[in-house]
């Protein structure tokens, strides 16, 4: 997954491309030559991560507000942003042509879906929240991918779904 | 003061925050019950959570809650409390208010309202300390009551001078002038401040030193009038004029010089009287030549660093003393061990002149183990009001030698988690691995020389941990899923899902 | 022992918990980078968190991480550790592992290996014990190996008698029998656990006392082998033949046996070649008569008693004689001041036969303030696993006199808020202010004798409390409405909504 | 409101009958003759509240679990089920013949719809949940007040409402 990454503010504010993959529990990430390799895990405590990098041991706490993440590590502080450039990509050409193909949302994970937040018919655009879905005791918001019209919901609240099941299809955008 | 001082069990705090916390923790441990008291903005503050009973005192703004004498007394009735401790700040060294609660037949658990009265007056207190023999920074002899007598004192006692108000404290209503050129404007200033701050805008002048420490002694009267010396606390990192880090002993005082400085704080507070627990505040020059600066009447903000090294309550014997009991130690005994070192921890941004910051503590984990102490008048999911003073807690911690009471209070404030609010840990954890602090050769001038926003920029390793974070808080997100937490009977654990590529 | 004392800065702590927390933050305090291990089961674990650097050793099962000496040792060679310290429980009295990693080029942070091996075979250790005339329990001569040899000597000492595990410890492996009846069940359970526990099914018989209070030496032996006796600590507060609550000094131990009970562990340790620090437990009966229990050759869980008195980091003084330096204090400076308690906090429930208990941590809110350290492995969110031992962590409370240890005690309990799981926080509430307690009056007996689970019920007013609680909640759940809570700036306040009727 | 209180376990089980009044940052409380009154409050720190009965100052949290709630208070856990003995014969009535009339779901604070967990013709019966609202900052969720089939549902998610508009119309069941 590439990534776009702005770090630091005023003076230090740096701009990285980054790809960033992660596979069984560990993340890859390398950026212009150097590579990363980090354990990492979600600690129960808010929006926090345990990482160790190289062994190093990082406790990790992000906010994100309105201008970012404010990712906090051992008392300091740092403003980051990491962006999709996809995703931009994607934004931009919503604003420019309807998607020409519709799409479907797909279920990333076994889980129960809580409640659902469209009804067919149902303008979307990149980002509006869809479904709402429970896993591992913790509720995810699924959101659209792209611009687009509801086609057809097809699960229900307190329905039990498969990974890879199509929760909701949804046409080109009109 | 004979007439007040007898036995009750019944104690309300006339305080909030971390010092009303600190207070209700010795009256538990003491079996008294403990009333707090609380304004609009307290009901949930920590210090009513912890309290035996509470009762509301008005609004958030202090001077129709913490500040009203009429509406404390009111409470005091409701509750049936037989004694009143006032804390710091607030009304802790307003006379009027320990000649109310006296009037109203309740034990002021402080000095009696004539010592509070004497020592609240700056002049009156320069005056009786020059009857007593202790060195004096020269000023003005009364207060200034025009610019055209500011400017006049100014000159004769030579620039650079401070503006002082007569009534102040913490560093408020205080101005530095070099020369002449601002004295208008600072003299409006301060008299604005004054009065604004303690109603009285009395306001005078006094010689500025370029280098002073700041050192101050606590002083323990019995109710017998015998003064003891409780050691001294160095007070010199200040921002803003107002502390920020204190110390005891004071790293760089000779003995001798140490010696001399308690048995003046004993002298003054014997002179004015006083009884309960006191600070009395001295400049100490490049050459260790000490001058009295004020007694401060009350329990200080920084006496946990001197309970650390004696081993004493100084809340427990203030009230031993209240109650007309002996001390409750034998002075030998609580003869200094060690060092200790207090950090405070204020809502406030280091980055951007510690302008005071509020917020929402998101996530709160205190520093544990050997030689720390914490005093918080906070918790989880808090906000921090914006009516009061931004001091959140006391992070303090204790050596056998001051090398060790700064490598544990490093490894306290690392150890500090505490989000959403800003505020000035992490400079605390520049300040106490500074190479001045280390050594411990520091004036006032310290932060103002040594100090810039940058010192607090992340090194290159933690900066690669932040992208990390970053990257993998956004790669879950573009997932619309949380990072799974899987529970196998044990601690959590990412499952590791495949990214689909 | 010479050859592995050398410098080194790098050390991996070959445990978890609060004790794994406990050593690393004296490491930090060193400026040693402190490296910690994990079992998958303690990816998320506070030791994880606050070490320096982390590395799995292996899956939950602790026989398969850290009692694996290979995994410990690889861990080792990869994080480039240069020394270990052990902690206690584990692999911390374990004779091999030290040799390990003396082999592998590692620092062991304890005594050499010799002398835990002849303390960790209790025979041995009771043989080392009689040659230089510490007094001993009557017991077997030897480890009974059989039903019938179990009998005969049992018939020997007289009844009650007490089955041990030769290599047991920390109440695993033993079992009191009053009568013959139940040795064959007693016997063949006692060894089986051992076996389980320890790899090691040698079991011992001796003579069990009635009302034996337990009493422990702190010794601290330096590199070259002069062993200092740093005061007791009773720890005759027991369930299940576990300690739940220990103080020093004992309350009820005469000055003369103290110095006595002092020198024999003096002696113990000296003629087992001891390093570092260690305890040597007795067993006082009713007359003050001690007689010597057993070594254990490591740190021991209750070690901050001893810490809050003398002002000592043992870990400190144990990485110092790791390190082959001297002592890193004057023994006159480290005189006991005051009194000092700890509470064990466990995941168990006292109800239901301090049955463990595991869950997650939903709420949490540690004691802090004047004369209270924590010694914590948990945190908010935290998940208690169910491989390993349940202590959560240890409450201390230091004093000037035992009265202000323990009324500070009662109050960091009263303070406590842990939710999610079920603890003993509760049942030591009860135990502080029980009048044997208080009164110091009390032996290895007394939680059998005194403790009913009824005596955890509340009073009316915490009833009537928890009704209108309970209340509030329903109603306001049966509004379908949260209990709104309005920000003002301030505090979080209930902005009153009208119930319609 | 009158509820139905068990409180304690085994042999200290005692079940009361309360009226419960809550008005302007007080509860109200009488049981058996006794009156009591209570400053109540939420902490923002999981489900607890701060009371203050007669001044005496109690931090209070409360727990659901499958047997009712456990509340603790100074170290003490309490066993309690408070229940509406309303809603205990709602229940009994659901279970022998339709409610006669359909029901309305109000809104009972101003907010935000969040969302919609029924659609038209979904059949709930008392406690199945209907919608989630954002009110202070809390989501809540309402739930149905008895029996009945969904007829109408008037708003959608991320629509503002008004205290005591009408949010979802119910029939009778079926």
């Amino acid at each position: 997954m590439k990534l776009w990454a702005i770090l630091g503010e005023g003076e230090r504010r740096r701009e990285l491309d980054l790809e960033v993959q992660v596979e069984g529990g560990r993340l890859f990430l390398e950026s212009g030559g150097e590579k990363i390799a980090a354990d990492v895990v979600a600690l129960p405590d808010g929006e926090s991560y345990s990482l160790l990098v190289d062994g190093r041991s990082y406790e990790v706490a992000i906010e994100e507000g309105a201008d970012g993440l404010r990712v906090t590590l051992g008392g300091k502080t740092f403003a980051a942003q990491v962006r999709s450039p996809l995703e931009k990509v994607l934004r931009e050409v919503r604003h420019v042509a309807p998607a020409e193909a519709g799409w479907k949302l797909l279920a990333p994970m076994p889980g129960l879906v809580v409640a659902v937040k469209v009804v067919p018919g149902d303008p979307v655009t990149a980002g509006t929240p869809i479904l709402i879905m429970e896993a591992m005791k913790m509720q995810n918001e699924l959101s659209a991918e792209a611009a687009g019209v509801v086609e057809k919901v097809h699960v229900g609240p307190k329905q039990s779904v498969e990974a890879g099941q199509t929760l909701v299809t949804v046409g080109p955008a009109k | 003061m004979a007439a007040s001082a007898r036995s009750f069990r019944r104690v309300l705090v006339a305080n909030r925050g971390e010092i009303a916390v600190r207070v209700i923790r010795t009256l538990r441990d003491l079996g008294m019950t403990s009333i707090a008291v609380y304004s609009e903005a307290d009901r949930a503050a920590l210090h009513v959570l912890l309290a035996d009973e509470a009762y509301p005192v008005g609004p958030a703004a202090a001077s129709q809650s913490y500040l009203d004498v009429e509406r404390l007394l009111e409470a005091a009735r409701v509750s049936r409390a037989e004694a009143v401790h006032p804390g710091y700040g607030f009304l802790s060294e307003n006379a009027g208010f320990a000649a109310a609660c006296e009037s109203a037949g309740l034990v002021f658990i402080g000095p009696p309202a004539s010592a509070i009265r004497v020592m609240g007056n700056k002049l009156a207190a320069r005056e009786l300390a020059r009857q007593v023999g202790a060195p004096l920074v020269p000023g003005s002899p009364g207060p200034v009551t025009s610019l055209d007598q500011a400017r006049t004192e100014a000159e004769r006692i030579g620039f650079p001078i401070l503006l002082k108000a007569a009534a102040g404290g913490g560093g408020k209503g205080m101005r530095v002038l070099r020369d002449a050129a601002g004295l208008q404007a600072a003299f409006d200033l301060v008299r604005g401040e004054a009065k604004a701050a303690f109603g009285d805008d009395q306001v005078y002048v006094e010689r500025y030193l370029e280098h002073p420490r700041h050192i101050e002694a606590q002083v323990l009267a019995d109710t017998s009038g015998h003064v003891l010396f409780l050691g001294e606390r160095e007070c010199s990192v200040q921002r803003r004029h107002q502390k920020v880090l204190e110390e005891t002993p004071s790293p760089a005082l000779p003995a001798k010089v140490r010696a001399e400085l308690g048995a003046a704080a004993c002298k003054v507070a014997q002179a004015a009287g006083y009884r309960n627990a006191g600070t009395v505040e001295f400049i100490v020059d490049e050459k260790d030549r000490f001058y009295f600066l004020e007694m401060n009447t009350r329990l200080q903000v920084e006496h946990p660093v001197t309970e650390m090294v004696t081993g004493l309550d100084l809340v427990a014997e203030q009230i031993r003393i209240a109650r007309g009991e002996p001390l409750g130690f034998d002075p030998q005994d609580a003869m200094p061990r060690g060092a200790a070192v207090e950090c405070r921890v204020y809502a406030e941004d280091p980055r951007r002149g510690f302008l005071p910051a509020t917020g929402t503590v998101a996530r709160l984990r205190w520093p544990l183990g050997p030689g720390v102490r914490v005093d918080s008048g906070i918790y989880r999911g808090y906000t921090v009001p914006v009516h009061y003073d931004p001091i959140l807690a006391k992070i303090v911690s204790w050596g056998r030698d001051r090398e060790q009471a700064l490598a544990r209070m490093g490894r306290a404030l690392d150890e500090t988690i505490l989000h959403g609010v800003t505020t000035n840990v992490g400079f605390h954890r520049w300040l106490v691995r500074h190479p001045v602090i280390l050594a411990g050769r520091y004036d006032t001038r310290f932060l103002e020389e040594q100090f810039r926003p940058d010192v607090l920029e992340g090194d290159s390793d933690a900066e690669r941990a932040a992208l990390v974070a970053a990257s993998l808080h956004e790669w879950q997100k573009s997932r619309s899923v949380a990072l799974p937490r899987r529970r196998d009977g044990a601690a959590w654990k990412w499952a590791g899902i495949e990214e689909p590529r």
